[in-house]
């Protein structure tokens, strides 16, 4: 047995010995090394040639110049910005560089889809083909008209300003329905401001390029929102210490942070403010006395059409209520900051008074919009050469002229929320079909409470969106729009911006689903129900209506082609010449379809087209939407102190929501790479955070992180407290673009909507405002 | 202890025979057994002669992209150009026609040379250097038949897979930076 | 690498275009950031002040690409050499297939700038799609950090290489400085002193995170406040 | 059968006794196993660490155990090496094959630990193939490993002596055989382990990008390094002499002269003694020098749970206590005191491991960082305890079969 052993021994020696000289050992240590490194189930992208496309972002209003990075043609990789884009010089935003999320998104919906269930019930969407889906719904609406009930259709598409628009409303003309509504936005309230004391249809927009001194009524110029493109764009030009910001806000925004100064007001009150400031500048006579005086109407006392004597701005702002000392009690500031800033606001030779810009919706009333242009009035600012121009329209081909149906059409009442309104209370027409395209009013409405309760009394909801979001939920029909990336689009000029900028948006693929382009819907439904309205839309493909509208760009011979970035368009001047760059419509399709954007220097301020020729303080078309016999003040800009509903014993705190620039609030929900950037302060798990003032907590007792019940008027919720100085003392903000319903589990159940806890106050003209509601915060 | 010492001094030599056979056996094992069990022989879908191809040059399947990346093995489109329709009557050419042009399908070449994921490799900078392809590739100018592709059955790469020692090896010799960024993404 | 604190409005395109470009992987609940995948991560500062004082900034923090003599604090300890530098370009990489996951790089990196593979990782099944051949996925169980996108600098040497210039003058940015809105980003060769990360990095107001402990990072932080310069070092900053 | 394996002349518990008391072992072993294997399939994300915590629980036990185990090389350095010239150490024979089990179960169970701690066992040997001799670790894993099968080298002989195994000549010869060789294997290993002993120093010492843990170099280490090895010989030898002692109670039988204690205790006294003196001086250099350097004051090291108190407690109470303690003569003379001060001192160095691990990632580094609290999770527990029921299972058994102290017969003469 000794012997076996040793012989055994000795061939072992031998044996490894030999695997020693053998590649043997050393072979398989690589080989399992390198079979250590490799994990089967990791994915693998497919390599192959990367090239790029040109196109525009169309996800909000900023009109971003992107690219995107394909592979082998067929898989988008990447999106960046366009380095030509002198707006941008190649930046985008958080949305838009994980906009593929959306394009890949497992929430997509790929085919026509009707609801043969319970309206809500995910699981009765069934497919149907497009002819289908277009021809019934085709003979619904011919048959509603034949009935001269073409009014009881209704439909809200998005607010970012596009082709899509007039193609909307020229279905709608055509087809003889007035209700055609736009998501409510900031721009609204520039919009109204700018009638009632221009008289001129376009919007109210700020150079900001070239001011020197900007006062922000509360407007989020760095909160990534919108059209915060053109604020970015701005501070480049801004030089370090020469341009001084100040921020009037109740909030420590980003803005605020970033400002030179920030004046901590109470919510609601930046209004009240203007009128302090300005208050100061007319007892100083600081004001541009000449501007004022010649071309201003209603800022002496002045007797309206029934030849009764009026007061005028001048005695109105000069009374002891705008005096300093007033406004500082109802602001929370003092009286010789409110002196000082009117000083140094008068005295600035480019002083500029800005207010929603980049803001998800208005948190200012009519007066309130009065009241700012007021101070810009006195500074001057509406000058033909002035800081404050009409937002320039892009002079695209009109569309054809359309026979409108004899049907009436009487003019809605108070927008969109007049609308939702009447639907529920149906003391209105009622609306029979109602179309959602680009919005999700459901969900991003504020007090989508609003929607949901007319909604449960139209009885068919058709829904284009591209995405299963919590209206198409709802939906009893959804015509699916090719996503944001996949279909032609423009960007029709930017709210806020004072120069014209317009964009064409490129498919970078080919759809991915069976969708089509909404336009072509529309033009498909309008051929089916034929007649005026097949005539009044003769276009075969929505790239063909752009090319036609292009066409009327072309011939127009304004403005210019921005090949390269060293355009410096935040500081055209007005009125400015630029020399055009295309020669006709085809060239100029082409520059534009290339990634390249149109921009020309916004008009000088045109004549007044008021009653009185004049800017207008005193506004006599806005009475009849008061009150006929309203006092003095009606007629003006002038401070309205909204007493909200609820009461304060019960609901002792102010809600607030606020808009960070790390969400997405819009149609488009928060995309997972955006998920990731939302601090564990503002959402944690499940838990959406609250951030109230260090003293407010301490009075309530709540600790850091703490569990509570936010309950307001419109209802409760459980939210996290963040104790947090950038809260104004006694007010709860709460972020908005959380608290999504719909889409996949990446976007679900994060936190609450602010909108469904928030409240609208309706203006006498129509617009929601939302500033604030009563709230209470306790224990859970 | 003794009787042990003795028992063995008798069995010096068988010893050395024990020694040596299981020496040999191994080197056997190492050298030609193993290396057989190890790599899997897998043939292509078709075959490609590129002797067939000489009138083309090189380059005008295997190009480089304007972006300096490498076009690889041509895709049908470039095929196509020339055998939308058979050229000639190789049972190889008519599968390749009749399975892939008519059909429209790439053919799933298997790469010889594929590397992984991790490895970031541009033939750019060697051409750059003036490298002759057959330094890494095999000479395929008298190929007729494709040889078949050995894959490892442990670690899945091919066997003409280039390993990171000769990559460094030659780019040490060539003084060409070996930082794992270099090569590695 | 310069960032320019006054500009950046903490909006996170950069953070969002890394994402994209460089693969990184998301899960459902992101909300714990102590497991969370960013490279370039966003700090919150503030001036510690009450309301209405209060104020507060962004600070992007890629990789410092520390530029300590002979060793990164991450190089200097990792036992299988999956993290180097190179001294030719100073760019720290990490080889994921390498790395054998001991974290012992994390636990030497002062600015958190590296995360862990937790999990194995899975993409929504449409979203596998965006995924960039450029930038090889991780397995779980390795260490991943910024690299300066160093997949585009090759890309550009390989083009020189192609047109025949030199491979070693070529410039590229990474995602995140193309990506900024606010062009609060800027990149290039700090060694060369025409370049205008050299000149910025020059500013008065210039400065780095932790200079005091001589990693040397690459990049540099551009503010005028003089609270967020404080919060660069903590011998700046006044304890309490 | 369970008799004819019991070392001829010595008395052990009943089998069912024993048994039971085995089968509870091998319970928590399976617990942790369980709990181990789903680690390794799940990945770490069962654990409690994180980006901010990439060091845990495993690290601090690997670490304190090592430490403890150090006990096994430094005897054997004793007994083999120094003997020669101090015939006084010739006492410690009585206790170095406990001293050697001891370091094999240690060393082994860190061992398995340490693949659970890696994210990618599967690469845990690229500490070979890829070395980075910069690297502390790179150290680590060779000479713990290395150490590791020296440790299973020199327990072999001792299980060889097992009565039924040493009936067979060839093994007895074998055993025999390497007994001679015994010395020289316990000096290789002394090598090895007081040189990963200073590397697992390092590890914390060489972080310059973590203050707290940062120390300046002597040579080409850190100071850590000579610290680490100085507290683990300072402990070793008495985790030791408090398991013989532990064995000793459970088995109610006299095992080793108390001569060999009180050798030990003088012994660990002096080594206790030394490593404060150096330590303190250490911890006054860092912080009121070094750290200000740094920017940081030693208040910032210090919140909440990770408070000052850690250090009042590793230097103080299991620090110079235990120390002043073993030195005193008089204190020697109580069974109580030796072995409570034997405790405080394990203590102190499991502390100091877990402070140097633990509280070093802790601390927050830049300045507008925020602290963060670190908990285990079972994932984590489970595995240590079973690892430390595997030390314990693998030291009853060699107790029990093994004739571990050659006094053991004589001592308990009924």
């Amino acid at each position: 047995m000794n012997f076996g052993r040793r012989a055994f021994l000795q061939f072992a020696a031998g044996a490894v010995g030999g695997s020693l000289l053998s590649p043997l050992p050393w072979q398989l240590a690589g080989d399992s090394a390198r079979w250590s490194q490799n994990w089967s189930w990791r994915a693998s992208p497919e390599r192959g040639e990367v090239t790029k496309v040109s196109s525009v972002c169309t996800m909000c209003e900023g009109g971003c110049a992107i690219q995107a990075r394909l592979v082998n043609g067929n898989r988008a990789i990447l999106i960046e910005g366009n380095p030509a884009n002198p707006l941008t010089e190649g930046g985008v935003c958080a949305l838009a560089a994980s906009g593929l999320q959306f394009f890949y998104a497992p929430y997509r919906i790929s085919k026509p889809m009707k609801q043969q269930k319970s309206r809500g019930d995910i699981s009765g969407f069934q497919p149907i083909s497009w002819d289908e889906a277009l021809s019934e719904l085709g003979k619904k609406l011919g048959k509603l008209r034949a009935d001269g009930k073409s009014q009881e259709l209704a439909a809200i598409i998005s607010h970012r300003p596009s082709s899509m628009d007039d193609l909307w409303l020229q279905f709608f003309t055509a087809y003889g329905s007035p209700n055609l509504f736009r998501m409510p936005s900031a721009a609204d309230g520039l919009k109204l401001a700018a009638k009632f004391t221009t008289g001129n249809a376009q919007p109210f927009a700020f150079a900001l390029g070239n001011a020197e001194y900007i006062l922000s009524f509360g407007s989020n110029l760095f909160e990534g929102a919108g059209a915060s493109t053109v604020a970015l764009a701005a501070m480049r030009q801004w030089t370090k210490g020469a341009t001084k910001l100040v921020q009037v806000e109740s909030r420590c925004s980003m803005t605020a942070s970033k400002a030179d100064q920030f004046l901590p007001v109470n919510p609601g009150k930046e209004a009240l403010l203007a009128m302090g400031i300005a208050h100061v500048m007319v007892s100083s006579g600081t004001y541009d006395v000449d501007f004022v005086k010649n071309n201003v109407f209603g800022f002496e006392d002045w007797t309206d059409s029934a030849g009764k004597k009026r007061q005028g701005f001048k005695g109105l702002v000069s009374s002891s209520a705008y005096s300093p000392e007033e406004v500082a009690k109802a602001t929370g500031l003092d009286a010789a900051q409110i002196r000082e800033v009117a000083k140094e606001f008068a005295g600035k030779p480019k002083a500029l008074a800005v207010w929603a810009i980049g803001q998800p919706d208005s948190t200012n009333g009519i007066y309130h919009q009065l009241a700012f242009t007021a101070l810009n009035a006195l500074k001057g600012n509406l000058k033909p050469n002035g800081l404050i121009t009409l937002s320039p329209s892009v002079p695209l081909a009109g569309l054809p002229p359309v026979e409108k149906n004899g049907a009436a059409q009487k003019e809605p009442q108070g927008g969109l929320y007049g609308l939702l309104d009447s639907i529920t209370t149906a003391k209105n027409q009622p609306v029979e079909i109602l179309f959602v395209h680009e919005a999700n009013p459901l969900y991003s409405l504020p007090e989508n409470k609003l929607f949901r309760d007319a909604l449960a009394k139209v009885p068919m909801l058709v829904s284009f969106s591209s995405y299963m979001d919590e209206t198409a939920a709802q939906a009893d029909l959804i015509l699916p729009n090719h996503t944001a990336f996949e279909r032609y689009d423009d960007v029709l000029g930017i709210p806020g911006a004072a120069f014209s900028y317009y964009a064409v948006s490129v498919p970078i693929l080919k759809p991915l689903q069976d969708t089509k382009h909404t336009g072509e819907a529309l033009m498909t439904l309008a051929a089916g129900i034929g007649g005026t309205v097949g005539a009044s839309l003769p276009w075969k493909s929505y790239e063909e209506y752009l090319k036609f509208r292009v066409d009327g760009l072309a011939q127009a011979q304004k403005g210019a082609v921005a090949e390269k970035p060293d355009v410096r368009i935040v500081k055209l001047a007005a009125g400015q010449s630029v020399q055009p760059n295309f020669s006709n419509g085809a060239d100029l399709w082409k520059k534009l379809k290339a990634g390249n954007c149109w921009y020309d220097a916004p008009a000088a301020m045109p004549d007044f087209e008021t009653p009185s020729g004049k800017l207008e303080l005193a506004i006599q078309s806005i009475v009849q939407k008061v009150a006929s016999d309203a006092a003095d003040k009606y007629y003006l800009p002038h401070f309205e102190d909204r007493n909200l509903p609820g009461n304060e014993g019960d609901l002792p705190l102010l809600l607030v929501a606020y808009r960070p620039s790390f969400t997405a609030a819009g149609f488009y929900p928060t995309p997972p790479f955006m998920t990731k950037l939302i601090p564990d302060s503002v959402l944690k798990g499940a838990d959406a955070f609250i951030e109230l003032h260090p003293d407010t907590a301490a009075k309530l007792e709540f600790s850091q992180g703490e569990l509570v019940s936010l309950k307001t008027t419109q209802g409760e919720a459980n939210v996290r407290v963040n104790i947090s100085a950038v809260a104004h003392p006694g007010v709860v903000y709460l972020p908005t673009g959380l608290g999504h319903e719909a889409y996949d589990n990446y976007v679900q159940n994060k936190g609450v909507n602010a909108n469904s806890l928030m409240e609208v106050q309706l203006d006498p003209v129509g617009i929601g405002t939302v500033w604030a509601c009563r709230a209470q915060l306790r224990r859970v | 202890m003794k009787q042990e010492k003795s028992s063995s001094s008798g069995s010096k030599a068988l010893g050395v025979v024990f020694f040596l056979l299981g020496f040999v056996g191994a080197l056997v094992v190492g050298w030609v057994v193993f290396p057989n069990l190890l790599y899997s022989q897998k043939a292509q879908p078709i075959n490609f002669s590129h002797v067939a191809h000489q009138s083309e040059d090189c380059d005008s399947c295997h190009f480089l992209r304007p972006d300096g990346t490498y076009g690889g093995i041509p895709k049908l489109d470039r095929c196509k150009e020339c055998h939308e329709s058979a050229q000639g009557s190789s049972e190889a050419e008519t599968k390749f026609i009749s399975e892939y042009v008519e059909q429209n399908r790439e053919v799933p070449w298997k790469i010889y040379t594929w590397q992984p994921d991790n490895v970031y490799f541009s033939h750019a900078p060697h051409k750059g250097q003036g490298l002759e392809c057959t330094r890494c590739h095999r000479d395929v100018s008298k190929e007729e038949k494709l040889p078949p592709y050995r894959e490892n059955r442990l670690d899945g790469y091919s066997i003409s897979t280039m390993k990171m020692v000769e990559c460094e090896k030659c780019h040490a010799e060539k003084g060409a930076s070996n930082n794992c960024e270099m090569c590695h993404k | 690498m310069v960032i320019d604190l006054d500009r950046c409005t903490g909006c996170g395109a950069c953070s969002a275009a890394c994402q994209a470009e460089n693969n990184i992987s998301f899960r459902l609940d992101e909300s714990n950031k102590l497991r969370s995948i960013t490279w370039m991560s966003i700090f919150q500062l503030n001036n510690g002040r009450n309301y209405p004082d209060y104020r507060y900034a962004f600070l992007p923090r890629p990789c410092m690409h520390c530029d300590s003599p002979h060793h990164s604090p991450c190089t200097f300890v990792c036992p299988v050499n999956a993290t180097t530098r190179d001294e030719n370009n100073g760019i720290v990489t990490h080889i994921y297939p390498r790395c054998i996951g001991c974290r012992y790089c994390m636990v030497a990196c002062p600015y958190h700038a590296r995360d862990f593979n937790w999990w194995d990782h899975t993409w929504p099944k449409p979203m596998e799609a965006m995924l960039s051949p450029d930038v090889s996925t991780r397995m779980r169980g390795v260490v991943e950090k910024c690299t300066f996108c160093h997949q585009r600098m090759l890309a550009a040497r390989s083009k020189a290489y192609k047109d025949g210039t030199d491979p070693d003058k070529t410039t590229y940015t990474p995602a995140c400085a193309d990506a900024c809105p606010a062009r609060a980003i800027t990149f290039g060769n700090l060694r060369d002193p025409h370049s205008d990360v050299a000149k910025l990095s020059k500013d008065p107001n210039a400065f780095r995170i932790l200079e005091k402990l001589h990693t040397d990072p690459k990049v540099y932080y551009i503010s005028t406040q003089d609270w967020i310069k404080k919060l660069s070092d903590n011998a700046l900053t006044e304890k309490s | 059968m369970d008799r004819a394996l019991i070392p001829e002349g010595l008395k052990r518990c009943p089998l069912p006794i024993f048994g039971l008391w085995s089968l509870v072992l091998v319970g928590i072993i399976g617990w942790g196993v369980v709990a181990g294997v789903l680690v390794l399939l799940k990945a770490l994300n069962l654990t409690g660490l994180n980006d901010y915590f990439g060091f845990g629980a495993y690290i601090t036990a690997d670490l304190a155990i090592i430490a403890l185990g150090a006990g096994a090389f430094f005897s054997g350095f004793l007994y083999y090496g120094m003997s020669r010239f101090f015939p006084k150490l010739k006492e410690l024979g009585k206790i170095i094959n406990l001293a050697v089990v001891v370091g094999f179960v240690c060393y082994t169970g860190a061992l398995a630990i340490l693949l659970l701690e890696i994210g990618q066992p599967m690469r845990g040997w690229f500490g070979y193939w890829h070395a980075n001799v910069h690297s502390m670790l790179t150290e680590v894993i060779f000479c713990i490993s290395c150490y590791a099968i020296v440790l299973t080298i020199e327990y072999v002989p001792i299980i060889l002596e097992n009565r039924k195994l040493s009936e067979t000549k060839a093994v007895r010869v074998f055993g025999h055989s390497m007994h001679d060789v015994m010395a020289i294997f316990a000096l290789t290993g002394t090598f090895l382990s007081f040189f990963h002993q200073g590397s697992l120093g390092g590890v914390a010492g060489v972080l310059f990008g973590r203050p707290f843990a940062f120390r300046a170099g002597l040579f080409i280490w850190p100071w850590t390094f000579f610290l680490f090895i100085l507290s683990a010989i300072a402990s070793g030898p008495a985790f030791t002499a408090l398991i013989c002692r532990a064995i000793e109670k459970v088995s109610r039988k006299k095992l080793v002269d108390r001569s060999v204690y009180e050798l030990i205790a003088k012994i660990e006294g002096v080594l206790l003694g030394v490593y404060m003196i150096l330590k303190i001086a250490d911890t006054a250099y860092w912080a009121f020098v070094q750290s200000p350097r740094f920017g940081f004051s030693l208040g910032d090291f210090y919140w909440g749970a990770y408070g000052i108190w850690l250090l009042i407690a590793e230097i103080g109470v299991c620090g110079v206590l235990p120390a002043l303690i073993l030195l005193s003569p008089g204190a020697r003379k109580s069974n109580f005191l030796i072995f409570s001060a034997f405790l405080l001192d394990i203590i102190g160095v499991s502390l100091n491991r877990y402070v140097m691990t633990i509280q070093a990632i802790a601390a927050p580094v830049m300045p507008f960082d925020k602290w963060q609290v670190y908990l285990p999770t079972i994932y984590e527990v489970a595995p240590i305890v079973a690892m430390l029921a595997y030390c314990v299972l693998i030291i009853s058994l060699s107790y029990r079969y093994l004739p571990l102290f050659p006094r053991e017969k004589d001592l308990n003469r009924a």
